[in-house]
């Protein structure tokens, strides 16, 4: 086994770490403080170094970057709090429509994306189906040439600031739930769509979006008819590809870090000696480690041409229990300073400590719950028979 | 021995249950936020006597026992009612102990409080309540001094949205000794732990609630076993809890001599389980868990804070083990 | 509420304390470790004091003393780690002789049970059913006026000293498995009974008993014929209330504490002087708090004459887990001294950590395994759906 | 990068999986109980040049790596096999580096092993495999010292069946400096780390073959979705603990500058992710799991013991702290 970087990987690294040194700035940190995970400068710098179309097959019109580039570059994103998720989701749009879109998708929408001229967003959850995303109800329909679409989605963050959505459809209600179902990609200016804001416990604004007689030609269509069900398998492995690498904690860890040395209790000490602190700091920046190996797993096996699946759900459980865990281990650390929020002047190190706390429980959540993960690694694993 | 609510304290306990339901539904805990005072609730709670209930009728009090106070407590947590009910009724009794004038706050005209940490060169920092109340009680060295001075309204803005503020107190009067204020910081815990049962119970209740009613793959998710599972462990801490809870503030009641132990434990305890239920109901919310429309936020947030306005939990079980086993150097002596 | 004991328990305790201190010795308990979890002339002198009749309902012929009494008297000997088991089965076989038992069975064998002449045991489990208990297959079969039985029981501990065994039988195949069971007293000394002995992980014994056309008068059988449904119910009742308080940790941690006081590190110090240790023993003992304020509660209630179901299960729940989770925390506070068993003579408190942590695993298995209690309560106390 | 093996580690694992199975069954196992050590599959395992793998050709060695001999560790630890492989390699490597004599161990002919913690006042306690090694590597001050001896055969009675022993060091000759001396402990730590993964594995297959045949309920009892998560929980953490393991023997094999950092960590999270699996596996044997009878009790036991034949776990995380954020004191200028 070997878990070095081939030179040219390391020379990446540098390069992307010179790049978030220059560009990525505290303004465009706190910057997500609105609502929105996304800076737009920062997207087009990107782009602009071909960053975006990097991990996309080159045979499908990216760049064919090293999958190892791609976790670094991940990886050094996170490590710096850059906001990152308006790209990641841009590379899994342009990744899923360079796999099943038709050609004037390809042409026209792709480049878009990969430039950095336009964000796309997913539409896969609605009120009534979350982890049962396949239970989807929001219906096309044909009529004549073009699709009409009505129904409703949730969770679609980022739909306020994105150009396109791609949107999971039921084309067939009167068969099983898997083989009725396809995906459209839907310019957000079409007419018949509402975007309404989603408020959260934390500073994340998503959306819920609502389509009214939408109408879009079979140009628009993303893979088969009824064929919905493999263009959602297709996003998972994208979506689980850019998971591979999932580092939420180190912020957190340094944040805490930085506190521990030079907080004072009211006795005189610091936090950084007292032994039940050091521990906990240890303990969480194993975890950091552990991840670090799922990555570069993960990344490994894309780089040999294997494809992943269930090693991306273990890295995302957990990447996101280890980090829920060292959030409240370290606001509880800081006692009632732990509980000041980035609203005010004076929080420790912008409230960062804080703020993840608030993020955290959503992490377990989204893109596939803890719960889920574990039914796919019992299954897919470990072979045990379906509970259902 | 009798672990249930006694006759008495189920009666206290409807009327309260109704008070709270009725004066501080949800949406009033929504519109006091980022404060988290809504003064009119204060002014109609008072109007039931409940700031002032667990002192003695002869300063126009209303005679209960503490426990009876931890009754209306548990009701309070559960709703989250944005009314500083604990540190109120805490800095009070502490107050009539040490002699100290009490006219303006048995019946909640004014408003008191307590700071849990030792203030520092004069100033009390982040003293729950702070920032709505009229009358602060912090320690300062071996003396326990009194400040009269109206709160500034607002103060930061935090995890739980409460109303906790810094507070000057240059101007502050002496009114008793470092003796006496363990006492009041046991009633403070011991009393925030049944508070925390009521929220814990309450967050609970929403996640049952709503894995009843989800459907997904078909079924309602609460017939998913590893779901259920992660409930009953919730609610067999919260059992668990309830009944520290409440022996803690019977213990302080009638002066067991391991009031103060438990106190600590029960305030542990009672927090730890009641973050352990709103992390499941929230995860067993799925996103709408996370979404403010819902109200299991609510309650996550505040499970976070309430502990923390005391310090670092860390040195809440180092304390506890400087009481049981001695301090750090003695060897257990203290034993 | 009100957690304070009546003067007459309180005197009941100090009156158990000054018995044990007089007459637990340390060779009874240091003599479990050849398995068997008894102490029989404790247990004689327990029973000549009327201990064993006293939770025994006095219009069913036992003592009828106070259910807090019977708190405390499983309190104290815990606390005082007498070997427990054997009182506390008896107990239990008794009591469900006296509800469902023939006259026969009160008059001839709950005198000799109660007054510490026979010892009983528990015939539940099978090899092929153990959570699922009323899968039971030993099967008793009428010839005449005669039972003939023919089967295999698992998990009957304490057989091997015991003079009767409570058998759960199948007498009807052919109805749904909870509707076909009956229940007998056998004596373990009728033909065709054999008993092998299971050995575990640690110091305990259990034992395989394998019954050969083993025949029974009718005067044998407990409740009704294929009524072993309900038997069982009261089988489970009684455990429960003997179950009701659970204190495995004390002995573990006060052995912890005498470690941490007087054993020297490597640097010098004390463990006692680590603030980890310390947070850890008052996790710990605040678990214990907890498990005394279920044995109240679960006690109180039996006082008032409620009878409770799902607190047994929640006591046994939590008592189990956290004792297991303490184990782990202090052998692992001694380092490799936590490894020393009682086998050596200068083991740490003859061993005392490291039998309990071999011992801990089989605590949240037996007696309805942490799965099935977590089933009960979401069941019975929150109400949610069967699982299936 | 390649987190799996090569074709060329896959080799040499076919080769030992086949070897342990073959000469270790569990059978072996546990007729080497109490003692923890079979001589003749020593004999069969030097016979095979495992124990001189990762040393030079020069010296007679094999060779190898550092990350071949881990491969065979795994499945060494997989199956319990008694004979002290990793404590024989680590303490060779250490003296041939010092330049002490190898010859009667390079091929297996005596057995060499390493105390982990300090030796007080000339003697070494409870030193792994010191019941039965004829060459005991101590570190004692600055020195690391040299005993040649051999083992009295058995020492005390201990969880995991392991043949530790007390060693007395008064004969032990000086071989090298306290300085070398760490990189012995820290390929003992990502040795074992891998050793706990292949004892992990199997402990969890055992679980999972069990829970995929047990009926209850009239279903597999691997069909309960709290069984299914406990298990997929444990699988997850041994994947993470698995390549944290081999990142680690990598990175000392290359002398990385996180090499020890990573040891350290390895192990503990190794021995960690062994326990919890050994647990869950154990648990949901449900009463089997606790009897003699079957395995999962042999790999309970050893997952307990082996790490602690190193010490607390705390002061190994404490240990880590020193390194990494600088000692107590310092205030974490160090960092």
């Amino acid at each position: 086994m070997d878990f070095s970087f081939p030179p040219e990987v390391e020379a990446f690294r540098t390069e992307v770490r010179e790049f978030l040194a220059a560009n990525l700035t505290d303004e465009m940190i706190a910057a997500t403080h609105d609502g929105t995970i996304h800076a737009p400068e920062l997207h087009a710098a990107m782009a602009a170094r071909g960053w975006i179309a990097g991990p996309v097959p080159e045979e499908l019109g990216g760049a064919g970057r090293s999958a190892l580039e791609s976790v670094v570059l991940n990886e050094e994103m996170q490590l710096a709090a850059a906001p990152v998720d308006a790209m990641a989701v841009s590379i899994v749009v342009a990744s899923i429509l360079l796999e099943h879109g038709s050609p004037h998708l390809k042409d026209s929408v792709v480049p878009r994306l990969l430039d950095g001229s336009a964000l796309g967003c997913f539409g896969y959850s609605e009120p009534e189906s979350g982890s049962d995303v396949a239970a989807a109800q929001t219906k096309a329909v044909r009529d004549g040439d073009e699709w009409v679409i009505n129904g409703a989605k949730m969770w679609t963050t980022l739909a306020h600031i994105s150009d396109y959505v791609i949107l999971l459809t039921r084309t067939d209600p009167d068969v099983a739930k898997h083989k009725g179902l396809t995906f459209f990609l839907v310019p957000l200016d079409t007419p018949g769509i509402e975007i309404q804001p989603v408020p959260t416990m934390a500073v994340e604004r998503s959306n819920a979006t609502f389509y009214d007689d939408v109408r879009l030609g079979d140009e628009w269509r993303v893979g088969d008819v009824n064929g919905g069900w493999a263009v959602m398998k297709t996003a998972l492995k994208y979506e689980r590809g850019i998971a591979g690498g999932q580092f939420p904690s180190p912020t957190v860890i340094d944040a805490a870090l930085d506190w521990a040395q030079t907080a004072e209790r009211a006795d005189g000490s610091r936090p950084i000696d007292d032994p039940t602190v050091r521990e906990k700091l240890m303990r969480s920046l194993i975890d950091v480690e552990v991840c670090r190996g799922f990555a570069y797993h993960t990344a490994s096996l894309a780089e040999e041409g294997v494809m992943f699946g269930v090693e991306g759900s273990m890295t995302k459980l957990f990447a996101s229990e280890s980090y829920k865990r060292h959030c409240r281990e370290f606001q509880d650390m800081m006692g009632v300073d732990g509980l000041i929020t980035h609203h005010n002047d004076d929080a420790h190190l912008g409230g960062r400590i804080e703020e993840n706390l608030r993020h955290s429980p959503v992490t377990t959540i989204y893109g596939g719950t803890s719960e889920i993960s574990r039914n796919l690694v019992a299954e897919g694993h470990l072979g045990l028979p379906r509970t259902r | 021995m009798r672990t249930r609510l006694t006759d008495d304290e189920t009666a206290v306990k409807e009327v309260f249950d109704g008070f709270f339901a009725n004066e501080s539904p949800i949406a009033i805990v929504r519109a006091a936020e980022p404060q988290g005072h809504d003064s009119e609730l204060w002014s109609k709670l008072a109007a039931t006597g409940a700031p002032g209930m667990a002192l003695p009728e002869s300063v126009g009090g209303g005679g209960a026992s503490l426990r009876d106070l931890a009754v209306v407590v548990e009701s309070w947590g559960a709703h989250l009612a944005p009314v500083p009910l604990v540190e109120h009724a805490v800095a009070t009794r502490f107050l009539h102990t040490c002699g100290s004038d009490i006219d303006s706050l048995v019946a909640g005209e004014q408003i008191a409080t307590l700071a849990l940490r030792d203030s520092v060169a004069g100033a009390a920092r982040l003293v729950p309540a702070g920032a709505v109340a009229d009358v602060v009680v912090a320690r300062a060295g071996n003396d326990v001094v009194r400040l009269n001075e109206p709160g500034p309204g607002t103060g930061p803005r935090n995890t739980g949205d409460l109303p906790i503020a810094d507070r000057e107190l240059s101007s502050a009067e002496t009114v008793g000794s470092a003796d006496e204020w363990t006492r009041a910081l046991d009633e403070w815990r011991a009393l925030m732990s049944v508070a925390y049962c009521g929220l814990g119970r309450q967050a609970l209740a929403l996640g049952v609630d709503y894995v009843k009613d989800r459907i997904q793959f078909d079924v309602p998710v609460g017939t998913f076993q590893a779901i259920q599972h992660g409930l009953a462990d919730a609610a067999t801490k919260l059992e668990g809890a309830h009944l520290l809870a409440h022996r803690a503030v019977w213990a302080l009641d009638t002066d067991q001599p391991d009031a103060s132990r438990l106190a600590g434990m029960a305030l542990l305890f009672g927090a730890e389980t009641a973050r352990f239920c709103t992390d499941r109901s929230l995860q067993y919310h799925g996103g709408y868990g996370f979404s403010e429309e819902y109200d299991i936020q609510l309650y996550h947030r505040r499970a976070s804070a309430w502990l923390l306005q005391l310090g670092e939990p860390s040195l809440e079980y180092a304390r506890l083990a400087d009481d049981e086993i001695g301090p750090i150097g003695s060897s257990g002596e203290a034993a």
